[in-house]
């Protein structure tokens, strides 16, 4: 009786502590998308406002001592609006609102130009119709399993294949490098993976990870889709 | 003398767009808009051959601001004007019936060329895009 | 037997979720720091020195057309500037440099103030040696105790101690309001109590909670602090 309390809290505790990834999961990912629109719209806006200023001043004041201090605030100005970039970017890539295909197309085509492997995307249609969670849970699927493919693959080419079959969401990220064994799942310091499952499953979906018969690795993930008229709050979008 | 009108919905960055323009002698421009509603609304009065347009904006942002333009077989030229990177953006842009993109990163001086050349009914975007197209 | 292989399997799952909640805990906290310095030295350290440019520019032309433009500029600047500044704060309060007994107190006071409840700071010494990991720690978990104060609690007295006796910090809020009841603990949409043990697990430490005979509240969160010369690359400061 005793064992089958302590079963019990076990199930409990492994319940509690799933919620647990999943909210810090899905927190995250609003913590970012709050980042990210503060620095598009109140640095990235401000910033492109001072240019156009400091463009005035430079077409108006030719001479040396203030062409230097225009072109010095220019230079650092342009500094400060990479950087608003580049957090902006790593934070949410603003594709993200053109859907999921057009977003995970990109991925594809920056991971080609990156690293030189051969990667190639294919959609069953150009809009797929999920809802905003799904969307993102997908893409970061496919930036992990590219970024492990980058990190531990050791291929030569790699497919990207997105569909909406019946209902289910699938995408589906496939290399022809060395495979996944069983036991490196079972890394302590590896979470990708990890990751990926939990966050799988805050949308109702599951990851398949197949060892394609010891030649490269396929991650799969599978979502259920919400049928289209049924949650507009979170905004179905293309 | 070409009439440009400009979209964005931050107020400064309209005034720099405008300031820069209105020292071209062929360019005039010729009103403003915060966004989507307003845009229809200024576009049904005004006289405007380019749109300066930006994406982000609340509400209907600049992609659907370019469908409905496009919707109604307008003659407008529309040039976009976007924080948003252009290997994400300019390519979808042009798709969707755009002659132009700029990133408000980029050079100010080009504005004025960059309005010019759309009103030619040319491309308008940076030699990388034009690399991938 | 096959008893026995589901409760290993179930623990082993247990072990893996636990480890990815503290991940997760720690990740986050990672990329803040991360993007808190990027906008520190990236955005904020350029607009610093365009500030000077404009400065300049505006000493030395005062014709109207030329005052105006500076004018926005800086205007613009300042915005901008003041958005970094509300992002850094909100990702990583820099009064946590002055240490973690000044940052504690300057939350209590800020709370007072917010809230118009008595609140109380004490502290054994007025710098206590801890590293940058346990500090963040000790600080969310005060944070979020008087978050939860002010939600839950109808409390009319807070006090906050912090100790550092027999080698191990103590932090303990206490309010006097209606007491946490033991099922509320197990709320399916409740995760700050439940982030707060990840994140103690994070430094080694623990986290009690305990309902003081019905009136008011303690949370204590107990750390095991490094010994003084142990931890150096942590960077241990006061
Ligand atoms: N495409 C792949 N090809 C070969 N091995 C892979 C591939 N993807 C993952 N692995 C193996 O699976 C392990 C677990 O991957 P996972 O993404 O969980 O962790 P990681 O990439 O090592 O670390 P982290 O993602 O936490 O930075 C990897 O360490 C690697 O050994
Ligand atoms: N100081 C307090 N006094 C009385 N009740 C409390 C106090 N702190 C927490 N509780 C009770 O414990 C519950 C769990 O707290 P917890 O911080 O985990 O979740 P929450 O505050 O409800 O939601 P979240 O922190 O996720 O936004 C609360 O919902 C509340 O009922
Ligand atoms: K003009
Ligand atoms: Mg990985
Ligand atoms: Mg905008
Ligand atoms: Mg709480």
């Amino acid at each position: 009786q005793a064992k089958e309390r302590a079963d019990k809290d076990l199930a409990a505790s492994e319940r509690r502590l799933a919620e647990l990834a999943e909210h810090l999961q899905s927190s995250i990912e609003q913590e970012r998308a709050a980042i990210a629109r503060e620095v598009h719209d109140d640095i990235g806006g401000s910033l492109a406002a001072v240019k156009l200023d400091l463009a005035w001043l430079a077409r108006h004041h030719k001479d040396a001592p203030t062409a230097a201090h225009i072109g010095s605030a220019l230079e650092m100005l342009q500094h400060a609006l990479g950087a608003s970039q580049r957090i902006m970017m790593d934070l949410r890539p603003p594709i993200l609102d053109q859907g999921l295909s057009a977003a995970v197309q990109w991925l594809a085509q920056s991971f080609q130009k990156r690293t030189g492997i051969s990667t190639t995307f294919h959609a069953t249609h150009e809009k797929i119709h999920t809802n905003k969670a799904i969307q993102l849970v997908a893409y970061r699927t496919a930036q992990e399993a590219l970024t492990n493919i980058s990190k531990h693959a050791e291929c030569s080419a790699v497919s990207i294949e997105l569909t909406d079959g019946e209902g289910v969401l699938t995408l589906e990220v496939t290399d022809n490098g060395r495979g996944i064994q069983k036991n490196q799942l079972d890394k302590p310091k590896a979470f990708g993976l990890r990751g990926l499952h939990e966050r799988a499953k805050t949308v109702q979906g599951w990851l398949d990870i197949s060892n394609r018969g010891g030649v490269g690795t396929s991650i799969i993930l599978s979502v259920p889709l919400p049928s289209e008229t049924a949650d507009p709050a979170n905004g179905n979008s293309p | 003398m070409i009439h440009v009108v400009l979209c964005d919905d931050h107020a400064m960055v309209r005034r720099g767009i405008r300031d820069t323009l209105s020292e071209a002698v062929d360019i005039q421009v010729t009103g403003e808009a915060s966004g989507y509603a307003e845009v229809r609304e200024l576009l049904r009065t005004i006289a405007c051959d380019v749109l300066v347009l930006d994406l982000s904006m609340p509400g209907r942002g600049g992609m659907e601001v370019l469908a409905s333009l496009r919707e109604a077989d307008s003659p407008i030229k529309v040039l976009i004007v976007s924080m948003f990177p252009e290997d994400q953006y300019a390519i979808r842009c042009l798709r969707a019936g755009a002659q132009g993109y700029l990133n408000k990163a980029g050079d100010p001086e080009e504005l004025v060329q960059a309005v010019r050349t759309v009103m030619q009914g040319r491309k308008y975007v940076t030699p990388e895009v034009a690399q991938m197209l």
